[in-house]
């Protein structure tokens, strides 16, 4: 679906989506949640569906973004976009310095250096209480404005045009990252992801190139963060915490792994399904338990996969795969 | 539709903190279920999930409040969700009620949406360390143990300056964190300090496992111990009375309490539930009959004219006479100094303790910095 | 005894405890190249075995005796059913499986047992406490450091010292060519992981006393017993005994200058041990 | 002694071996030759198991294979050295033999020790960190220490100096003199010509022609051998 | 005549106490293909990782094209015309062919796998290139498969392929013909043949056959040391040789 298509396709595409999605939810709210976390999931695909690593850490920078516009806005309101330029800005710094240490290590170790990050972000974020609010969260965060000078001010007041807001801010990340995962840099990515040791003997420094996505994934999750706290106009501390690593996570993986439709379509059906089995049993949480196990034993290629497969089956095409069951 | 009143019950039924909401919800219902109708319209609840996570509360509240326009919220027991649900309301212009420990919410952080049932720290602390320090004059100095938070904090100051006024020495304090179970460091602390009373200022599991490892370690032979913000009937049945014997808990609610308001709402849970109430059950109880209460006098469910109607309202409640400060809308209440008793000693399966003192200790609107607005 | 020295003891029962719930992972994650974050709700599930059949039977021992087997019988299940199809997938994807069964079984537990965590009290014969100078430590502590030791002691032979232990390396690396060898790998790993299981049944139902059966504490408990493991190096039986330790000792320590920020040195511990030591302190390359 | 009839393998939906037939007696060394994927490496998986569907009849000492998983089969005494040599990387070179050898098998680590001197010398190694024809030498010692009963080998000559294939050669010779039947995949058409009793030559799955070793010289097997093995 | 290309002065490698090189000196000269050979475990392969970068040399020098290299990065070497094919087949398996070809290309330019704001597209040059070396190991009509579905021959020779995309002056081969078929290892021996005219080659080798054929100069590693160096006559003839490594002929 994502393969090289012109970029009008996926500007397309990702507003017809951002169009759709408050015509059939019942609130903008869980609507701009969708997307906020459809670009969460995003930024954690850069680096699990397209690099192969697997951080644990993503609530760090999902926090980071969340506290650097919270705070910013709070002590000097300076307006959207200086507001979201200093989020990407912490969260690729943030990541740049995670990925650093993270990356000297490979495999479970590596996944338990970010996780390690992400928990001494926590506790720090904890500690911090007179500038976080600690456990109580930050909270009277202002929503940025955007100021034409002498024409006209937008405030995102209301739910409606925070939605807005938040669509175009989706769309253009979205177009961003499907240019990058397209682009020389990308294919560099994907080379690491499947052979580490022959794209270093090739002549890629591997490890500058982990960096580099390291701090694109955690830019685009601080912007998500961002817009998080502007939507509720607060910053819980669970913002760090493991859970929210995982939800990310499990967004990615559901949706499917190198493919940013698929990371979208995560985010829409791990949060209106989680909404749903809420209201329905206390004990939900069981069958999402249920839900990971099965589409991870069952589709690993994560939905947009097997819709794809669904779709090719339905047309009848016979696409050869010659016995190819490694 | 007009002839429905919808109440929205905010509570953590799933995550961490999922002990609180399963008895919530069940308060709330029961309120209700047993009421069917307020102001001639059908009672209808909605239940919102917290999932113990702030940033979901206040996710779901702000979608229910887009969706349906400002109405009637109640719950919470976690400050960070009080205080992020309640700026919603808030800004929404609905009603909310809660029973958390954040002070702020009728304090620095108070509005007008924004009710709270629960005693603050500075209540919970005078009223249970006062008649514990009347009760034992042997007590000379007192170890604290304080979650490091703005909770936390209260609690200590409010502890520092009760042990002052009394003369006593604090022979020390120890912090600790978010989500510790491991208290043995801290106890050998308070071991070496030597103290005739430990003070625990932290809550729910926290608070279980600090007392268990306490009592490991044989501190409730060489001291005393009182834990300030206890759940009440839940600690202690997750204690075991063997634990609990000898031990002094604060308490928001105890359901041995004689005001007739509670005698109705005991033998209500024992006929339909077939238990007594806890705290968590017994204050959402409250809350819900509160605004029932409020719109069968008023007729009417229009969150502004219940804040008004509430705001400096007196009632028969629970815990005896309650009323409304109109300055901050602090509930002003009892709150309870509970004895552990032996497990030979109880009288039925939930007779966890005995009453040893109940107070209203309350600080003016000015002291607590509330404007409200 | 000054209250470092007793800090340093106190560090030490703690390392023991710790230990306990980090070997099983290793062994299982180590050996097996398996990666199982269930491994924490697993500890949980054995306190509440423990609860379970102390309230059935009204004697701790028993209850004592009985989880590991309870637990291990109940792991042995969970391999047949799923786990012995997550060998060969990435480590990803394992992770990711054993956060579903984590969920399922901490869900299934509030349901069985109810969301009020349950007490359980120290066997009378172990109530007392021992007294060293101006302090005193509970016998049940010690009990825990000496059942540990026993544990750890009979562990090490079984991996280090047994064609057990070879095999079931090898079997983590190549189970086809530990099959052409003639030795049944299905069973090989079903009794490792039924064998890790059970040691995190053990802690928890060990811990119950102190910590009483709650559903939430998984969390806690596989957290430490990553960073345990990590430290120490997986897979390496001595680096979880020594790992245990060090956070033990750590942990005990922040107590007397920093309580507050224990976790925020357990975790920059871990991470300056990575770095300065890459597979941990006795990691295999 | 193994019997092979009729025997169909298929991956998924690729099938790869077609009605293949082929037999080992007591005490022979039988060579199996045929080009790149012409199904070789196969024919020896089939055998021990590891082809998840097949169809035929497979016998070991009258006994039926198919559908015994694959650490029965190799307890009954059959052992594959794979292609991929299969050496345990985290293993040390000793482990990965003490992890093979059987009680009251003909060799014992000793023995091998005597064979590939090159392997004491690097006994505390990881079995990773060795070349790859010293990964090849274990594989084999670690064979014989497994006491077969019927010996698979899949190009065991494949990077080898030649010294090395030479002290093979002679390793194999041994192994059958003790009386073991030995069913060998080759490319080294000099290293067959010289050990096996009989030659079978596959090509795409099927097989096309068997030779006793006498008959690998004459005129039409030449013209065969150059047909199917470039040679 | 020759100015040597690639000096090798001293080089050893160590892992803990085992000397996997000791010592070892020789040169490459330029427009040669010269032959490693030697027993299992000699340490050739040991050569090319510290030749390449790929693990670092403990001691000694590496001077190719007169700057010495043996500090420098694994990733920086490529840059300067050091290709190299591994022992153990090493693809990206899930990309086409033509992308693997692709990405080696791209490695040369050290800022173009940075780039990230266009979509990746190759000039007629870069197309040219692929399109030659993909006709050179014969896999043209395979351009689009996935590596993973190329037989072991032909990922043999994509090994090479994606070498030969670096342009190198030099060229590592580290038994390229290893676990090829009877019949493909003309196609290599040709391939071979047909560099020597562009490039320098170092190539280990067990096929005896093969290194007589195309080497000019053989160098004989026994035990982490050069053994002897010389033409492919005088090292057959060689008695030492023929007891460390040849063996009587089978
Ligand atoms: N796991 C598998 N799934 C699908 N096809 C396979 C699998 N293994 C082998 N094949 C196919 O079976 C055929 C025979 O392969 P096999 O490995 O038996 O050949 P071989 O004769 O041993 O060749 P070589 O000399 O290269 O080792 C090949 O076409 C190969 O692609
Ligand atoms: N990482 C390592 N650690 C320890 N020893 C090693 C390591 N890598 C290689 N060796 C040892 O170095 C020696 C030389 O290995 P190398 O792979 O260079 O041999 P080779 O000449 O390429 O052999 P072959 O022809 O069998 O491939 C071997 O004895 C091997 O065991
Ligand atoms: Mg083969
Ligand atoms: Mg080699």
């Amino acid at each position: 679906m994502s393969a090289n298509q012109p970029i009008y396709i996926h500007l397309l595409l990702t507003a017809v989506i951002a169009a759709v999605l408050p015509i059939v939810l019942p609130s903008y709210v869980l609507a701009t949640e969708i997307l906020i976390f459809a670009m969460a999931a995003i930024g954690c695909n850069l680096l699990l569906g397209y690099t192969g690593l697997l951080s644990f850490g993503q609530a760090l920078f999902f926090g980071a973004g969340a506290y650097a516009a919270g705070l910013l806005s709070i002590h000097y309101n300076p307006g959207l976009v200086p507001t979201i330029l200093a989020s990407i800005l912490t969260g690729a710094v943030l990541a740049v310095v995670v990925g650093f240490f993270a990356i000297r290590r490979k495999g479970i170790y590596f996944v338990m250096l970010t996780l390690a990050f992400a928990q001494l972000g926590y506790y720090v974020a904890f500690l911090a209480e007179p500038i976080t609010g600690g456990e109580d969260g930050l909270l009277d965060v202002v929503r940025p404005t955007f100021t034409i000078p002498f024409v006209t001010e937008f405030k995102f007041a209301t739910d409606t045009s925070f939605y807005i807001l938040t669509s175009i801010v989706f769309v253009l990340i979205f177009v961003a990252m499907q240019r990058l995962v397209d682009s020389p840099l990308g294919s560099v990515l994907k080379a690491i992801k499947q052979n580490e040791a022959r794209a270093e003997a090739i002549g890629y420094q591997v490890k500058l190139y982990k960096i580099a996505v390291f701090a694109f994934s955690g830019a685009v999750t601080a912007v998500a963060g961002t817009f998080y706290a502007t939507m509720l106009r607060f910053a819980p501390l669970s913002n760090i915490d493991i859970e929210t690593s995982e939800v990310i996570l499990f967004m990615c993986v559901l949706g499917g792994l190198g493919s940013l439709y698929g990371s979208v379509f995560g985010a829409i059906i791990f949060l209106v399904a989680t909404d749903i089995l809420a209201d329905l049993w206390p004990r939900w949480m069981l069958l999402l338990g249920l839900l990971l196990i099965i589409v991870m034993l069952y589709l690993p290629g994560g939905l947009s996969e097997a819709t794809q497969k669904a779709i090719s089956k339905l047309r009848g095409s016979d696409i050869k795969k010659e016995g190819s069951h490694a | 539709a007009d002839d429905e009143l919808t109440i929205n019950v905010v509570a953590s039924m799933s995550g961490a903190f999922a002990q609180f909401g399963e008895e919530a919800e069940k308060g709330a219902r029961l309120a209700i279920e047993t009421a069917g109708t307020a102001g001639g319209m059908k009672l209808k609840l909605n239940l919102i999930d917290t999932e113990s996570n702030a940033g979901k509360a206040a996710r779901k509240v702000k979608s229910k409040l887009g969706e349906e326009g400002p109405g009637l919220y109640l719950g919470s027991t976690l400050s960070s969700t009080a205080l992020a649900v309640g700026a919603e309301i808030h800004s929404a212009g609905g009603f909310y009620i809660n029973g958390s420990g954040a002070d702020e919410i009728t304090g620095k952080k108070c509005n007008a949406s924004m009710f709270r049932w629960s005693a603050p720290t500075y209540g919970a602390v005078n009223a249970s360390l006062r008649p514990v320090l009347d009760a034992h004059p042997e007590i000379k100095s007192a170890y604290t143990v304080t979650p490091q938070y703005v909770f936390g904090e209260a609690m200590l100051s409010n502890t520092k300056a009760v042990l002052e006024e009394r003369g006593l020495t604090l022979a020390g304090n120890s912090y600790h964190s978010l989500k510790d179970k491991e208290f043995s460091g801290i106890i050998a602390q308070a071991q070496a300090a030597n103290p005739d009373l430990l003070v625990l200022l932290n809550f729910s599991s926290q608070a279980a496992a600090s007392i268990q490892q306490a009592i490991n370690f044989g501190l409730k032979d060489r001291m005393k111990i009182l834990l300030v913000w206890s759940s009440g009937l839940d600690t202690m049945q997750s204690l075991g009375a063997e634990v609990s014997e000898g031990i002094y808990f604060g308490a928001q609610y105890w359901h041995e309490e004689e005001a007739p308001a509670n005698l109705e709402l005991v033998k209500l849970t024992k006929d339909k539930l077939g238990e007594a109430p806890t705290y968590p059950m017994a204050h959402y109880y409250q809350m819900t009959k509160l605004i029932i209460d409020a719109a069968n006098e008023l007729g009417t469910g229009d969150p502004a004219k219940i804040k008004a109607h509430i705001s400096g309202k007196s009632y028969e409640g629970i815990t005896g006479t309650e009323s409304v400060s109109a300055e901050n809308n602090q509930v002003e209440k009892n709150f309870y100094l509970l004895l552990g008793k032996a497990e030979g000693d109880k009288a039925d399966e939930y007779d966890f303790a005995d009453v040893v003192a109940k107070a209203k200790y309350f600080q003016s609107a000015a002291d607590t910095g509330c404007k409200l607005n | 005894m000054s209250l470092y020295y007793f800090q340093i003891l106190n560090g030490i029962g703690l390392g023991m405890i710790y230990f306990l719930m980090g070997v099983g992972l290793t062994i299982i994650f180590g050996m097996m190249n398996f990666v199982n974050f269930a491994h924490g709700v697993l500890y949980t599930l054995g306190a509440y075995f423990c609860f379970q059949f102390i309230t059935m039977t009204d004697n701790f021992w028993v209850g004592l005796l009985v989880t590991p087997f309870a637990v291990g019988a109940f792991a042995y299940l969970l391999e047949r059913v799923l786990i012995r199809k997550l060998y060969k997938l990435d480590h990803a994807v394992q992770i990711l499986i054993t956060i579903g069964v984590m969920l399922v079984i901490r869900e299934a537990i509030l349901i069985i047992w109810g969301t009020v965590p349950k007490p359980v009290s120290t066997p009378d014969l172990l109530k007392g406490v021992m007294v060293f100078g101006d302090f005193v430590y509970p016998q049940y502590r010690l009990f825990i450091v000496a059942a540990t030791s026993l544990i750890a002691v009979a562990l090490w032979y079984l991996l280090e010292k047994t064609k057990f232990g070879i095999q079931v390396r090898a079997g983590s690396e190549n189970p086809k060519m530990v099959s052409l060898l003639g030795i049944n790998t299905e069973r090989l790993f079903a009794i490792t992981f039924v064998l890790g299981v059970a040691l995190a049944g053990i802690a928890g139902a060990l811990l119950t006393p102190i910590r009483g059966a709650d559903a939430f504490a998984g969390l806690e408990a596989l957290g430490i017993a990553f960073v345990v493991v990590v430290i120490g190096g997986m897979g390496s039986f001595t680096g979880a005994l020594i790992g245990g330790l060090i956070v033990g000792l750590v942990q005990s320590f922040t107590a007397i200058i920093w309580p507050e920020g224990a976790n925020v040195m357990i975790y920059s511990v871990m991470a300056a041990i990575i770095l300065l030591r890459p597979n941990g302190l006795f990691g295999r390359a | 002694m193994l019997e092979l009839e009729n025997v169909n393998a298929l991956y998924g939906k690729s099938h790869i071996l077609f009605d293949l037939s082929l037999k080992i007696n007591e005490g022979e060394l039988v060579t199996i030759l045929g080009r790149n994927g012409a199904g070789k490496s196969t024919t020896l998986s089939t055998i021990v198991g590891l082809v998840p569907d097949v169809r035929g009849r497979i016998t070991f000492d009258g006994k039926d294979l198919i559908g015994m998983p694959t650490h029965k089969i190799a307890d009954m005494g059959i052992c594959l050295i794979p292609e991929q040599r299969d050496i345990f990387q985290i293993l040390t070179v000793e482990e990965n033999l003490q992890l093979s050898e059987k009680e009251g098998g003909r060799w014992t680590i000793k023995d091998i020790y005597q064979l590939f001197p090159r392997l004491k010398e690097r006994k505390t190694n990881g079995g990773g960190q060795l070349s790859g024809g010293e990964q090849q030498m274990l594989a084999i010692a670690r064979a014989l220490l497994n006491d077969p009963k019927l010996l698979l080998c899949d190009e065991l000559s494949e990077g080898l100096a030649p010294v090395i294939v030479q002290e093979i050669v002679n390793t194999l010779k041994e192994i059958k003199q003790s009386g073991i039947p030995i069913l060998l995949v080759e490319q080294n058409l000099r290293v067959c010509e010289t050990l096996a009793d009989r030659h079978y030559i596959v090509e795409q799955g099927k097989l096309f022609h068997e030779f006793t070793s006498e008959e690998f010289f004459t005129d039409e097997a030449i013209a065969i051998k150059e047909k199917f093995l470039s040679v | 005549m020759h100015s040597p290309l690639l000096e090798i002065k001293n080089l050893t490698k160590r892992y803990g106490d085992f000397y996997a090189n000791t010592d070892i000196s020789f040169d490459v000269d330029a427009g040669t293909i010269h032959g490693v050979i030697g027993p299992n475990g000699a340490g050739k392969t040991t050569l090319f990782n510290c030749l390449a970068g790929t693990v670092p040399a403990s001691s000694g020098n590496i001077i190719f094209d007169g700057k010495a290299i043996e500090g420098m990065g694994q990733y920086e070497r490529p840059r300067l015309g050091i290709g190299r094919s591994f022992q153990v087949t090493s693809l990206f398996s899930d990309l086409s062919v033509e992308e693997n070809l692709r990405l080696a290309g791209q490695a040369l330019d050290t800022k173009k796998g940075f780039v990230f704001w266009h979509a990746v597209h190759n000039s007629p040059d870069e197309t040219a290139q692929i399109d030659q070396v993909l006709e050179r190991i014969t896999l043209t009509a395979e351009k689009e498969l996935l590596a993973s579905a190329l037989s072991h021959g032909q990922q043999r020779l994509l090994e090479v392929g994606m070498a030969l995309m670096a342009k190198p002056k030099i060229l590592l081969l580290d038994e390229p013909t290893s676990g090829m078929g009877i019949d493909d290892v003309p196609a290599m021996t040709n391939l071979l043949g047909a560099l020597r005219k562009e490039c320098t080659i170092l190539l280990i080798e067990h096929n005896v056959g093969l290194v007589t054929k195309v080497c000019d100069t053989v160098t004989v590693m026994h035990g982490g040391k050069v053994l002897t160096s010389g033409t492919p006559a005088e090292i057959s003839e060689n008695e030492e040789v023929k007891t460390a490594y040849l063996g009587e002929e089978i």
